[in-house]
């Protein structure tokens, strides 16, 4: 990187770009981590990736247009988050008394 | 601003049935420790009576009809449609629990309870005109109905089915939400109509709108289960407990398509070019896989799910039609369907026996020459899925092919219509097998229906007449709510 | 309120009572459901008492709004073309309801209660004046049949009663995208007012959008008529249904395909179905050479009725393509006549089933000598069917045909085949079952007819003389509606020498 | 005024009688409602011809409007003219008789009502074919009397045999009604009527065309009801049926309607020449073959029925050369010594207890004499012996055919010579030599030899008695005059002498000689006696593919393989994508995800780029 550019943006703070395609970017990984992992517990991590991802973007876009409700919303979805959490793990709970497994794969008797 | 912080007495009024639902809920968790063993069937009742309340609420609130919370709720014509419908809707799930839960021998206090939150949730969507409610919304609904899909806790069934729904669930809401930061990205508000004027302006990155649009169909398509995100629901709806089955299939999936409708007949009306096509298609797909995939079905819950499915494809249309006509028409339909859907998984309830143990067609084999009422009321569910005139089914379609044809949407319907032609195969096969077999094991060890679950049968039933017969006065009201689309 | 609104209205009220008897009373079921279909039918004849000749449009009409929005109306009314296909209901329901007296004993309840529902669905499908209300009607006929082949027939009645129900419905549901795409077009449903306005250009239609909403239309009556080669429902429905059901079935039902024809694609789609005639044309000749061809070589005699209805209905659509006067009148005709002898030659396949429980036509033989009425009523419907001057059907055949000579000889020359052919199947049938030597078997399950089988068979053989030897009792009135209907199409002046002669007669 | 319609009503009311409470009548009343009711008719025939003036001056009588619809407008119309009259004087007197000798005949039988009323509805319908007003009035007749004549040949039902002969004589005449029926089509294309008086009046001025096809298409219909070439296979067939039937429906009446039709339509044909000759080519080609059969068959019934059909070639030669009133006069003498032949050949079955084979007969002239004298009258007028009357109208037709052709004259009579021939073979067969049959042959009751007198009086004399060219003078244009006919008639009398004279040497002298003749000429005598295997023919040309056919091809081929199979198919292939449906629905979350995201990932890519060139 130019000196001249990056002393530009430490004047500036860094460009809202970088922030929306860092939230993209954990998005991915997010949605990614869903499709690959296997055990329970992680695939709810990775949702929970997903959201903060995006709450990254709530509020970089707060901070470009100058609103407070960006910053807001991210509180929303982190108390969504947390009541999903708090219904997740008990049912994650639940399979794991009922099977003993965790293995999101073995999660398969319904289908066809 | 302080001035305003304290709610308005009409604000309140139209806050009135989400205050109602949560407040009853609310109450049954308290009331449990006193009654829940001696009086399981007090938190059916009370329930029933809440959300006989929150429909006066609801109906009050429509005489005092505005905006509420700076804007963030909007009471119109169309939410109190739907308000009603995912209440009356409630009703019938509670009359169609009795039975099941008594059977199960199963905690009433908070399977009422989340039902309440559940559908108080769905009455925050549907009145919704800010993004981040129907976001709230679309949460509480969601949370409250994981927990019922696992709700017989020792039931692998009902575990799988949960973890399903949850995890498949949260995933798309999560793309639901990056859609909505986008879109608050491109217009700085979260405000319905706000958002509307905004991607008027002139210099709005277009791709961008695209992308929002599409994030936020992934989301909603997940919700309404139409292709390509069905495929959670043959799976759920077969785990989870019957009544719940027929909730999920019908108040959820309601209030999804009121917001659908509310979000993309109002903020991306002017996008539609984007989204109309993926509409179109999957549309067409939705209602080819619920009807294919049904033909092949053994288990009646999974077939009432890939049905399901088809049907989220007739309502796409109307949705396709972008139009206050489709609007109504889907509407109209929600109505029907719901009614419909009710009916049939009130029946299955029925013969299913402890444990869910009868749920395969077969198991209703000569049905009608045991329980020919019962049976009678499954048939007329059945013709109303099909779309046999004289029930609410048909009109229903007539109106959503009506509505489509009027915006050109020609092969679309003729295609709708056709596979409302192969649907009827499989739907048949049930009349079939309640009619012209003689009486199986099931059959001749059935119960006779219970009172609360022939409410559930019959006030259906009627509905399904009413909209059949005289359709008009429905859908004249639905016509007059879907005016915000102009 | 008048005379045809009671006709429509009995039956259902009918239907709803006997859901209400208790299924125990199931020899009262028999007894209301008789006296109502009886009640139903004197009631109709008021209709032909009061039925005005000459009139202008239609009588006995009743238009009401049924549905505000979109605005459907229940408006109904008989012309010269639904008038005696309504009376035939009226006429076969009580007929068709004592026939299974005695062969239906189980759940009879809903069985003479389908039947009531059945007449309903029939009678409305006539009188509708409402594309909307027509296709209510048209649908709801289809749900107690499907039950009457579906519970109270043979063996592989399940595959024919679901069979039965997908074909139609795949036709109906285009034909409802077609109705809807009208009131688009027209913004009514209403029949006479679309008629309108196609012919004050108020509605215009592309060239294409004639074609596909004519095809449309077409499409869901060739499968109920059946037309070749879409009548594989045909024989399977026949073969299982009970008698009374292939009775209605065969008697009325697929008159409701060749009345759409006359009532619907004609007079709204001239063009259209003037163009396609030349095909429907000839589908309808195979459907007459090969109906009877494959019907010359079944072994099951209601099958091979079934295949003679194949045969005869494609007379019907021959007809009804010619444009010609006499074609139309003949093919109008030719539903009546179709209805009366056919129904009649299920009625008594029926006889001898109950007797003998086989339909096949090798077990039977030697009829004759051990019941020699039921054998000559048999015969008098044969030669009805095979179209012997003096009966019903001769009239009708020689109408349509005369009006293809009209149109085009060489179709005439290829239909006329079906009456050679007609003579085989049949009279090949006959033999086998009512000559030769009486078997030890036969003889002993082969009583003469019953006073209640009389009762059956007498108005239709009496109706086969009257119809085939005075006809002008029906043909006027028709003919005045089909006038009318050539007339609005502006179809009536084929372009053969013909032509000059009609519309002289015609002016006169 | 006349009451025409009494005419067929009177055996209709018989046939009503008999039919509906028959069975329950003494045969004493049925005789007499069946007889009766035909002898009335008879004679108001003769009170309507003594009061009319025998036709002179046409009757006509509308009764009502049968079939209208725009231009078509056909009533029921009754037209009696001379033709008319010969025909109904034919039809009930012979039709009278033979009522009288079926009441011996059929004594004991069983189903003696079902008989009679069949026989009544016969007349009924014959009588109004031959008082049609227009075509198609004539055509119920027409088709009515093919009814009864099925009903007739399978009057024993309970034989196959019998059974299926009708049904063959029912859809053999129905391929030339089919004939028939285009005919009155394209005339009614034509003439925009089927009155004979509209039709006549208008056919001079209509293209020879169309009067061409329209006298084919009738003469195919004729070939059918007259058994000529190519369809006359069901008469042989249809002597299943009794006797009187034969010699009624099937000799005297029904079968010359084809006749009868054709000279009804003199007009129009007489406006196509080349149907007309066609109809002489078939009628001279079926006497010829016709009479090769008679020739070498046993069956005495069976003899009579080719008769017939030659015979029948005869009047349509007749026709065909323009010679209407021959071909009508022919048909006369022919009813009464044809039925006469078979009413004799009744009588010899009679008394020889139901044998048919003529060669189990033999020497019945010691046992029924009167028998016996009848028939000698019928053969010699049959052979054409001077002054009887088959010699007066086959003279006639022989002359004009000369006139028309003198190969045809040459073929005629060599015909003449071997109808002579067998009839009298079958003569000599039958009463000549020893009998050679079980049981005592005996005579029969005056209730059948009455009319047999009768009808050799008329045979004999008939053509003396009734001049029909005589009586039909003015109705159909004159021959042209034909030079030296007094030796045209001289060969014919020739002929039919020597085939009487040869069959004497060979079945009363010389008795050794048929068997060598019969050696000698090997497979074409076998050939002959096999009818020329045209049956065969028929029925691997067109029964058994038709049959077949239908069947592999149309039923199980078309119907069930591809109309069907496509159907089914349709089902199946839907289950298919249901099944693959399935496989898609594993159960498994990640897959689904997998599902979700992709799809995410489409409508994100298809709507970013959308959104871009928007």
């Amino acid at each position: 990187m130019d000196p001249s550019q990056a002393l530009e943006m430490l004047k500036n703070g860094v460009p809202t770009s970088w922030y929306l395609t860092l939230s993209a970017l954990l998005f991915s990984i997010g949605v990614a981590g869903f499709m690959i992992r296997r055990n329970i517990i992680t695939v709810f991590m990775c949702i929970e990736l997903m959201l903060n991802a995006v709450n990254l973007s709530f509020i970089a876009f707060a901070h470009q247009h100058k609103q407070v409700s960006g910053h807001l919303f991210t509180f929303f979805v982190m108390v969504v988050a947390a009541a999903e959490a708090a219904v997740g793990l008990a049912i994650i709970l639940t399979v794991f008394k009922n099977r003993s497994t965790l293995n999101i794969d073995e999660i398969n008797t319904l289908k066809n | 601003m302080p001035a305003n912080f304290a709610p308005s007495s009409s604000e309140l009024l139209r806050f009135s049935p989400e205050l109602i639902l949560s407040g009853a809920g609310t109450l049954l968790m308290i009331l449990d420790p006193f009654f829940g063993k001696k009086m399981p069937k007090l938190f059916g009742h009370l329930s029933i009576v809440a959300f006989i309340l929150a429909i006066f609420g609801a109906l009050a609130a429509n005489g005092d009809a505005g905006p509420a919370f700076s804007n963030l709720l909007i009471v119109d014509g169309f939410a109190t449609f739907f308000r009603i419908l995912v209440l009356v809707i409630g009703i019938l799930a509670v009359l169609a629990s009795y039975r099941y839960l008594d059977r199960e021998n199963s905690e009433t206090s908070e399977y009422h309870a989340l039902m309440l939150f559940s559908v108080a949730g769905q009455c925050l969507m549907v009145a919704s005109n800010d993004l981040i409610m129907i976001f709230i919304g679309l949460e509480i609904s969601s949370i409250a109905s994981y927990i019922l899909a696992g709700y017989l806790r020792d039931d692998k069934r009902n575990n799988e089915s949960a973890l399903k729904y949850f995890l498949l669930g949260s995933f798309a809401t999560g793309f639901f939400l990056y859609g909505i930061a986008i879109t608050y990205g491109i217009t700085a508000s979260t405000k319905l109509n706000v958002i509307a004027t905004a991607l008027n302006a002139p210099g709005v990155s277009l791709p961008m709108i695209g992308f929002a649009v599409a994030l936020m169909l992934v989301g909603l398509g997940f919700k309404i289960s139409g292709a390509p995100f069905q495929m959670w629901a043959p799976d759920v709806y077969q785990g989870a407990p019957a009544p719940v089955s027929a909730f999920m299939a019908t108040a959820p999936k309601a209030a999804a398509f009121a917001i659908l409708l509310r979000i993309f007949m109002t903020s991306f009306q002017q996008s539609a070019t984007l989204w109309e096509p993926f509409i179109w298609i999957s549309a067409l797909a939705s209602m080819t896989i619920g009807n294919f995939g049904a033909l092949t079905q053994t288990n009646l819950k999974r077939m009432l799910a890939y049905s399901s499915i088809a049907h989220a494809g007739y309502l796409l249309v109307a949705v396709a039609a972008r139009s206050e006509f489709g609007t109504a028409a889907a509407m109209f339909y929600l109505a029907a369907y719901a009614l419909m859907n009710i009916g049939a998984f009130g029946v299955i309830i029925h013969i299913s026996g402890k444990g869910e143990k009868h749920v395969q067609i077969s198991d209703l084999a000569g049905l009608a020459q045991k329980q020919p009422v019962t049976a009678a009321l499954l048939t007329v569910f059945l013709l109303s899925l099909i779309g046999v005139p004289l029930t609410g089914g048909f009109f229903g379609k007539f109106y959503i092919f009506h509505a489509a044809l009027k915006a050109n949407l020609v092969w679309l319907s003729v295609l709708g219509l056709l596979n409302s032609a192969v649907a009827a195969y499989y739907y048949l096969r049930l009349l079939v097998v309640m009619y012209m077999q003689e009486p199986g094991e099931v059959t001749n060890s059935l119960e006779p229906l219970t009172p609360g679950l022939s409410a559930a049968l019959v006030l259906p039933a009627i509905g399904t007449f009413f909209l059949g017969i005289l359709p008009g006065a429905v859908l004249t009201f639905a016509r007059s709510a879907a005016i915000f689309t102009r | 309120m008048n005379m045809l609104d009671l006709v429509i209205a009995l039956p259902a009220i009918g239907f709803l009572i006997a859901l209400l008897i208790p299924r125990a009373m199931d020899n009262f079921i028999r007894l209301f459901a008789l006296g109502f279909s009886l009640l139903t039918f004197v009631v109709s004849l008021t209709l032909v008492m009061g039925f005005q000749q000459g009139a202008a449009g239609q009588q006995f009409v009743t238009n009401v709004v049924w549905i505000q929005n979109p605005e459907i109306h229940y408006h109904v009314g008989i012309d010269g073309l639904s008038l005696w296909l309504i009376i035939l209901s009226t006429f076969l329901t009580p007929i068709a309801i004592l026939l299974s007296w005695n062969a239906i004993q189980d759940r009879a309840k809903e069985y003479f209660a389908f039947l009531l529902l059945l007449e309903f669905g029939l009678v409305g499908v006539f009188a509708a004046w409402d594309l909307f209300l027509f296709y209510v009607f048209w649908e709801v006929v289809l749900v107690p049949m499907y039950f009457l082949i579906g519970i109270w027939g043979h063996d592989r009645r399940i595959y024919a009663a679901v069979k039965f129900f997908l074909y139609t419905m795949a036709g109906s549901v285009l034909m409802l995208a077609a109705i809807i795409f009208l009131y688009t077009q027209a913004g009514t449903f209403d029949y006479a007012s679309i008629l309108d306005q196609f012919s004050t250009g108020k509605i215009v239609l592309t060239h294409l959008q004639e074609t596909l909403l004519f095809l449309a239309f077409f499409l869901a009556f060739a499968i109920k008529v059946p037309l070749f080669p879409l009548h594989t429902w045909l024989p399977d429905a026949h073969v299982e249904a009970p008698t009374a059901g292939s009775l209605m079935l065969a008697s009325v039902m697929l008159k409701m395909g060749t009345y759409g024809l006359v009532r619907f694609c004609l007079p709204m789609f001239p063009t259209a179905a003037r163009e396609n005639a030349p095909w429907i044309v000839i589908l309808a000749i195979i459907g007459i050479v090969y109906g009877a061809l494959v019907a010359m070589v079944q072994p099951n005699m209601k099958k091979l009725v079934a295949y003679s209805s194949v045969s005869h209905l494609g007379f019907v659509v021959l007809g009804i393509f010619t444009f010609t006067q006499a074609g139309l009148d003949g093919a109008v005709y030719q539903m009546l006549n179709h209805g009366i002898s056919t129904g009649a030659l299920f009625l008594l396949v029926g006889f001898l089933y109950e007797r003998r429980h086989s339909l096949e036509i090798s077990s039977y033989g030697g009829v004759a000598t051990a019941a020699p009425w039921l054998s000559i009523l048999f015969l008098i419907t044969t030669l009805a069917s095979i179209g012997l001057p003096t009966l019903n059907n001769f009239v009708g055949e020689f109408l349509v045909l005369q009006g293809a000579a009209q149109a085009n000889f060489t179709w005439a020359v290829f239909a006329s085949l079906g009456v050679i052919l007609s003579a085989c199947y049949m009279l090949w049938m006959y033999q086998r079952v009512f000559f030769g030597e009486l078997s030890e078997e036969v003889k002993h399950h082969m009583p003469e007819l019953s006073l209640r089988e009389w009762a059956c068979a007498v108005p239709l053989i009496f109706m086969m003389l009257w119809m085939g030897m005075y006809s002008q009792s029906f043909i006027p009135i028709v003919s005045e509606q089909n006038a009318k209907i050539l007339h609005q199409g502006k179809m009536s002046s084929p372009v053969r020498a013909m032509a000059a002669v009609q519309g002289v007669n015609n002016a006169r | 005024m006349y009451k025409l319609w009494l005419i067929p009503a009177l055996p209709f009311i018989g046939f009503l009688i008999n039919g509906i409470i028959g069975r329950k009548l003494p045969k004493a009343v049925t005789n007499l409602v069946a007889v009766g009711s035909v002898v009335l008719a008879f004679l108001w025939v003769l009170f309507v011809g003594n009061q009319s003036n025998w036709g002179a001056t046409p009757l006509h009588a509308h009764y009502f409007t049968w079939i209208k619809s725009g231009a078509v407008n056909v009533g029921w119309d009754y037209w009696v003219d001379k033709l008319t009259m010969i025909m109904l004087m034919v039809v009930t007197g012979i039709g009278s008789l033979i009522h009288i000798y079926a009441t011996g005949y059929m004594e004991h039988e069983e189903g003696y009502y079902r008989f009679f009323a069949y026989l009544n509805l016969f007349m009924f319908f014959m009588l109004n074919l031959v008082l049609a007003g227009n075509y198609l009035i004539l055509f119920v007749g027409w088709e009515g009397v093919g009814l009864c004549s099925y009903l007739l040949i399978g009057f024993y039902f309970v034989k196959k045999s019998a059974t299926t002969a009708g049904n063959k004589a029912f859809i053999v005449n129905r391929i030339g009604d089919f004939g028939f029926s285009l005919a009155m089509f394209l005339m009614f294309t034509t003439f925009g009527s089927l009155n004979f008086a509209k039709v006549f009046a208008a056919a001079p001025g209509k293209p020879e065309g169309i009067l061409t096809a329209i006298a084919f298409l009738m003469l195919l219909g004729a070939t059918g009801k007259s058994a000529q070439i190519p369809l006359y296979v069901w008469l042989p067939d249809a002597m299943e049926g009794p006797t009187p039937v034969s010699a009624l429906i099937h000799a005297a009446t029904m079968v010359t309607a084809g006749v009868y039709m054709c000279s009804r339509s003199s007009v129009i044909f007489l406006h196509a020449p080349m149907a007309m000759e066609a109809v002489a080519l078939v009628g001279l080609a079926t006497a010829v073959f016709a009479a090769t059969i008679g020739l070498t068959q046993y069956d005495i019934k069976k003899v009579f029925a080719y008769s017939t059909v030659s015979q029948l070639g005869y009047m349509f030669l007749g026709v065909g050369v323009g010679a209407f009133s021959a071909g009508v006069w022919h048909l006369m003498t022919h009813a009464f010594f044809k039925a006469l032949l078979f009413l004799g050949a009744g009588s010899v079955i009679h008394a020889c207890h139901g044998e048919q084979d003529m060669r189990h007969m033999g020497g019945l002239r010691k046992y029924a004499p009167k028998t016996m004298a009848v028939l000698a009258c019928a053969s010699l007028a049959i052979a054409g012996f001077p002054g009887t009357s088959g010699f007066f109208s086959k003279d006639a037709i022989l002359t004009a055919a000369y006139g028309h052709a003198p190969w045809m004259f040459w073929v005629g009579v060599v015909t003449a010579g071997m109808t002579a021939f067998y009839v009298w073979r079958a003569f000599w067969m039958t009463f000549w030599g020893e009998y050679k049959g079980h049981g005592h042959p005996h005579e029969s009751p005056w209730s059948m030899l009455g009319p047999l007198v009768v009808l050799a009086i008329l045979s004999l004399f008939g053509g003396v008695l009734f001049n029909v060219p005589k009586i039909l003078e003015g109705m159909f244009p004159p021959l042209h005059e034909v030079e030296g006919e007094g030796m045209l008639m001289g060969i014919s009398i020739a002929a039919g002498l020597l085939g009487i004279a040869l069959s004497y040497y060979m079945y009363v002298v010389n008795t050794e000689l048929p068997a060598k003749i019969t050696a000698a000429l090997g497979g074409l005598y076998r050939l002959v006696y096999d009818k020329y295997r045209v049956d065969e023919a028929y029925d691997a040309a067109v029964v058994t593919p038709l049959i077949e056919g239908s069947k592999a091809v149309l039923w199980h081929g078309v119907d069930q393989g591809v109309i069907d199979g496509a159907v089914n198919g349709v089902g199946y292939q839907a289950r298919g994508i249901g099944g693959i449906l399935k496989l898609i629905q594993s159960g498994n979350i990640r897959s689904y995800a997998t599902w979700i995201a992709v799809g995410a990932v489409a409508l994100l890519l298809a709507l970013g780029a959308g959104g871009g060139v928007k």
